[in-house]
């Protein structure tokens, strides 16, 4: 993923020079992110501009230069640092646009990295969507793969609104096919395995482990799970999570979040809201438990969302039966 | 000082004066709900730093903007009509007194978060800077302000890409009710600036001649691509920090000796002394100023209120910006 | 409710010397939130401390002086300035005991206010409870009223983890009987109207219309709701809330934060999740839509659930019929 | 500078030194997942600081925290323990690298946000001036979190509270792949002490002498009642920003320009030519420090997992404070 969001960045560079990027080590180091490697020997120093350690600063920034005309690309190197920039997202770009009545346009993204997995520990390695997306005013882009974070990326530089575009650190590794031209992918939710049964919906890293899940569930059980990637929590595009619910009576929700008060419990409010009637079993959420990320291999692996947890959820749904009452 | 341009900073002045006691007509009468900062007492700093300035410069503004709003030349009757949540105010009466922003002027915005404008400003200055822009960049602020990590951050990131922009410090003593020598441990908050190393200096904030100076000569600086400049502006709050503020944090006694130094009238009296006025301009301009602002209260007043509807507008732009994207050439 | 947490903090300061209390303009003016009167007249100034507008540095001088061994009380004037000290509630005050293995408490409390409907507009109105209900380490308590402020207030106080306190503004010159003498309240949901019908689920100053729509309902259409009270949502009680929605198969969930990722799609998720059987129609939510606060008048009424929404909620709800699948 | 004091430093210094070469192994090996952040070149930071603190003195640490950690004293085994995710170690495996408290040493804990322990340490000397206690506070943190707005509010309110807290920049040049003079525009770090009203001074901190020495200063001053005292120490990362950093941002001849002022080295050139140590003694205390690390090392391998069920433990703290109510007088 980490070479397609470097495309992206270059394509957009390239094709608009309103488009500025800043953030720590981002210039010759290539970012902590390490996505924005040759972007300065390209573009040079004016434009690619590495910052001190001033979250608020450099978010804040970003959002005056985009009020300004530009259209700025700033890089958070990781979302737990939204603890440091947090007024400048929650009480300026979120709100600028509404809170002026609508003249004023923060077209900012801001591209950060989220996930556990790899032993950074509680203070580097959080799942942060579920506050964004309680944000009115923010877009919250998480893509699940190098070909969409592409396509996503470019569509939302080009959107005249402020973009939490969140990039998780165990994907930056995985490859999949991305064509060199420019592309863009709408803020749409996606299909990624049709199915009968079961609809599983989750986005980021947890979208492979839910693939795994549905080629383990078909080939052990039997179970046809759909498994649909939300791709975009802002604006979230439910139909397809309605239509499949509608056809499958049966969902789960996975997200690697910790399951109090993230994402998966306004899907699950939503969907029922919506399919009441069509479901055959309560609406389960699959999610890390209430408590920091731990450091220890053996603490995060079981943190994390695996396969089995997966698993075990839609069993437990298909096997749901309605009681009499 | 040119004496044209001392005479419009002081109708400017007069201008800010009467808004904020109509502001506050206003808020005694309950007719407008908005918490009323007034900026009485300070008038002179946004009409000295403004008078420079063109609509292509740029300002962020504070919870106590209304008169960098208008010295940047905002439209009363559209305030008022923010202010009394009309659907013709500024934000169509979305924000309310504490977030008009006015970009046909310059003006990025008043902003409820102390200190939550500053980085906006370093933004804005960095956006010319790219763009080789000659204009240049103005954020006021508060004394209290100055003890946000925003202020410290802004300030450092300006400093070391050198942006245009001149950080001005409106030090009125008080925040809400704590004096600025209970929060701050040194004299002068332009000695804040050797933090950075940018150039500070602390001005008359009551002599409008004084502001205008300075500003000045920061605007030269900044303009030579000599990096920010910090101003403290030293003045005071006349009024409470709102509109209903009891004060029983400073004695009666000091606030006399502040209006002493009242910045319209040591303006007034050197447009008399030193220019030569006559008292019947002064009046004729008072008067014009009065009538102008409370004409536009009144036609404010008229506005409707906002549809229903609205409330779920103006959150999104729902477009997007038109950008071909261009292959790369290996 | 303004007395009645003005009595508990006098209590606390004078029951135990560990207290204090830092805050801008807390002392001779009393506290933005106008709670903290008579505390630096009868406590003295070395416990009771105007600090500069610094809320990142307040915020972690109550966190590092619990860990040295105080039990601070920090005032955060406004609920939105989260924005201006998030790192220090996000990544320390809630994570410290966790990442430290155990070894390390925290017992702060932060007052704070939150809420719409007196026209501060989109930077001080804001309900923003699901964010910090969202991260583990945090307790979360909002009372809908004087009684259950001073109780939960004290109970707070001997907490030996972080609490974030939320004062609704609207709920201030509210009175009710309040004892004068010290008790405490443990952190449960509170049945504060009994009903047979339909669940309504909600906290904070949605309680009270929560409570004259239960009246009204019950007038006009013969609807006999019951109403409870979360009170707290970390820990959060849901054995009445499930109880309850057993009892009645229909739930409608208030709260004033606006709807998308708010509290109530975690409540939803929950409650389907142990009484899917039970439920004779889906969780309806009744929030503020999804946009900031507006400032002007007749807009703000508008966004804040009223009576109306609510009964139109409960009357949608008791009207599901489950259509043949 | 008594003999006996600067040979203790030059083992806390070796020690360091020692335990970060193992971590360095242990990464190497991959046996710890942990991103080691170094803390060679800077021994004498630590030690010379440290050397006056008892464990009622309290720290609050960096992300670079383990120098800090064992100059306050703590337990090898228990240290290694962590780095291996071992239940034994500090934190039950839960912390890493970058999360090592010890309550028992008076270090309140390193933090992996930068500038993030600034403000506690400002509330620990809060908690100390109002029990009326002469202990003290000392917060590591580098150059690059001097432009946090942590730093800022936190020196802020230190000093108007006039807290006995001492700031200690570690100026290693370097944030990451960033040199200080890209994002400080003011030669001495110390300078910035100005803006607080607060003393400031730099120091030699390749030197455990003038650390030391200024250290001693620092802590009069403070224990007077004069309020904080912001210490620069210049210094220089030798190693990569972490363990598998690639460096290109720097050349090999800057590193080993700095190498030359190596603190160990220099210290033992001191202990030899100033106070005849020989380098027996030397050698000695050299093995003995290696033996320890490698010992603490080994045994913390033996150490086990934590248990699965651990995983949501600890969070909080169900018990409540035994607390009685006392009715108000009237
Ligand atoms: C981040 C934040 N903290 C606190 C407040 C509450 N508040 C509003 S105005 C004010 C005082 C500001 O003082 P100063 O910066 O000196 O400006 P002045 O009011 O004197 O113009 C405070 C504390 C706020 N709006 N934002
Ligand atoms: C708030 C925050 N921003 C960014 C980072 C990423 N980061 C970790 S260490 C570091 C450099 C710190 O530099 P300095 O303060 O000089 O300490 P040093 O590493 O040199 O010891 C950065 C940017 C972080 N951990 N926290
Ligand atoms: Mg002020
Ligand atoms: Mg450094």
């Amino acid at each position: 993923m980490r070479e397609a969001i470097n495309e992206a960045l270059h394509i957009a560079f390239n094709s608009d020079e309103n488009i500025f990027m800043i953030g720590e080590d981002i210039a010759t180091y290539g970012g902590q992110l390490r996505c924005s490697y040759g972007l300065v020997e390209r573009f040079g120093p004016e434009r690619v501009r590495d910052t001190p350690i001033s979250e608020m600063a450099i978010v804040g920034a970003g959002v005056g230069a985009a009020i300004a005309g530009k259209r700025p690309i700033v890089e958070l190197s990781y979302i737990d640092f939204l603890g440091s920039c947090f007024d400048q997202v929650l009480n300026q770009a979120a709100k600028i646009r509404y809170m002026y009545g609508g003249y004023v346009n923060v077209p900012l993204v801001i591209r950060t990295q989220c996930g556990a997995g790899l032993g950074n520990a509680a203070q580097h390695s959080q799942s942060l969507e579920a506050i964004l997306a309680h944000i009115p005013g923010i877009r919250v882009v998480i893509p699940s793969n190098a070909y969409d974070a592409k396509g996503l990326l470019l569509h939302a530089i080009r959107d005249n609104n402020p973009v939490v575009f969140i990039e998780h650190k165990a994907l930056y590794k995985k490859k999949c096919h991305v064509p060199e031209d420019p592309y863009e992918i709408d803020y749409t939710s996606d299909i990624k395995r049709k199915g009968d049964d079961v609809t599983i919906i989750t986005y980021s890293a947890m979208v492979d482990r839910s693939l795994q899940a549905a080629e383990q569930l078909n080939s052990e059980f039997g179970i046809d799970a759909e498994v649909i990637d939300v791709r975009v929590l802002e604006p979230l595009d439910l139909q397809p999570l309605i239509g499949s619910a509608q056809k499958t009576g049966r969902v789960v929700i996975v997200h690697e979040a910790c399951k109090k008060g993230g994402f998966g419990g306004e899907l699950a409010a939503q969907i029922q809201e919506h399919v009441f009637d069509r479901l055959k079993g309560p609406i389960l959420r699959v999610a890390a438990p209430d408590v920091p990320v731990p450091f220890a291999d053996n603490l995060e692996r079981q943190y994390v969302p695996d396969i089995s947890k997966i698993i075990e959820a839609v069993t437990e749904v298909m096997n749901f039966h309605r009681s009499e009452v | 000082m040119e004496k044209q341009t001392l005479i419009e900073m002081f109708r400017i002045m007069v201008r800010i004066r009467e808004f904020e006691s109509e502001a506050i007509e206003l808020a005694k009468r309950n007719e407008t709900r908005a918490a009323v900062h007034t900026y009485i007492g300070q008038e002179a700093i946004a009409a000295g730093v403004c008078a420079h300035m063109s609509n292509q410069d740029l300002i962020t503004s504070t919870h106590r903007g209304h008169g960098h709003c208008i010295a940047k030349g905002a439209d009363l009757e559209r305030m008022f009509g923010e202010l009394l949540g009309r659907d013709g105010g500024y934000c169509k009466g979305k924000g309310g007194s504490m977030h008009i922003a006015d970009l046909s002027t310059g003006n990025l915005g008043a902003n409820g978060i102390v200190g939550g404008g500053i980085p906006l400003a370093v933004g804005a200055a960095l956006s010319l800077k790219i763009s080789k822009s000659k204009n240049y960049v103005v954020s006021f602020f508060g004394d209290g302000a100055t003890n946000q990590g925003s202020f410290h951050e802004s300030l450092n990131l300006a400093s070391i890409w050198a942006l245009p922009v001149i950080f001005i410090c409106e030090n009125n003593e008080y925040a809400i009710s704590t004096n600025v020598s209970k929060s701050i441990n040194i004299e002068n908050i332009s000695e804040r600036a050797t933090a950075y190393g940018i150039l500070g200096k602390s001005v008359d904030g009551n002599n409008v001649v004084s502001v205008y100076d300075d500003m000045q000569m920061a605007v030269e600086h900044v303009q030579s691509g000599k990096g920010p400049v910090l101003l403290e502006m030293k003045t005071y709050r006349i009024k409470g920090h709102y509109f209903g503020d009891n004060q029983n944090y400073r004695t009666r006694e000091e606030v006399d000796l502040w209006k002493q130094k009242d910045p319209i009238n040591t303006c007034e009296t050197k447009l008399q002394n030193d220019y030569g006025l006559s008292s019947e301009i002064i009046s004729k301009i008072k008067k014009e100023e009065t009538k102008k602002v409370l004409d536009a209260s009144t036609r404010a007043k008229l506005m409707s209120e906002p549809e229903i509807d609205d409330l779920t507008e103006d959150l999104y732009d729902l477009s997007f910006h038109n950008i071909k994207w261009i292959s790369l050439q290996k």
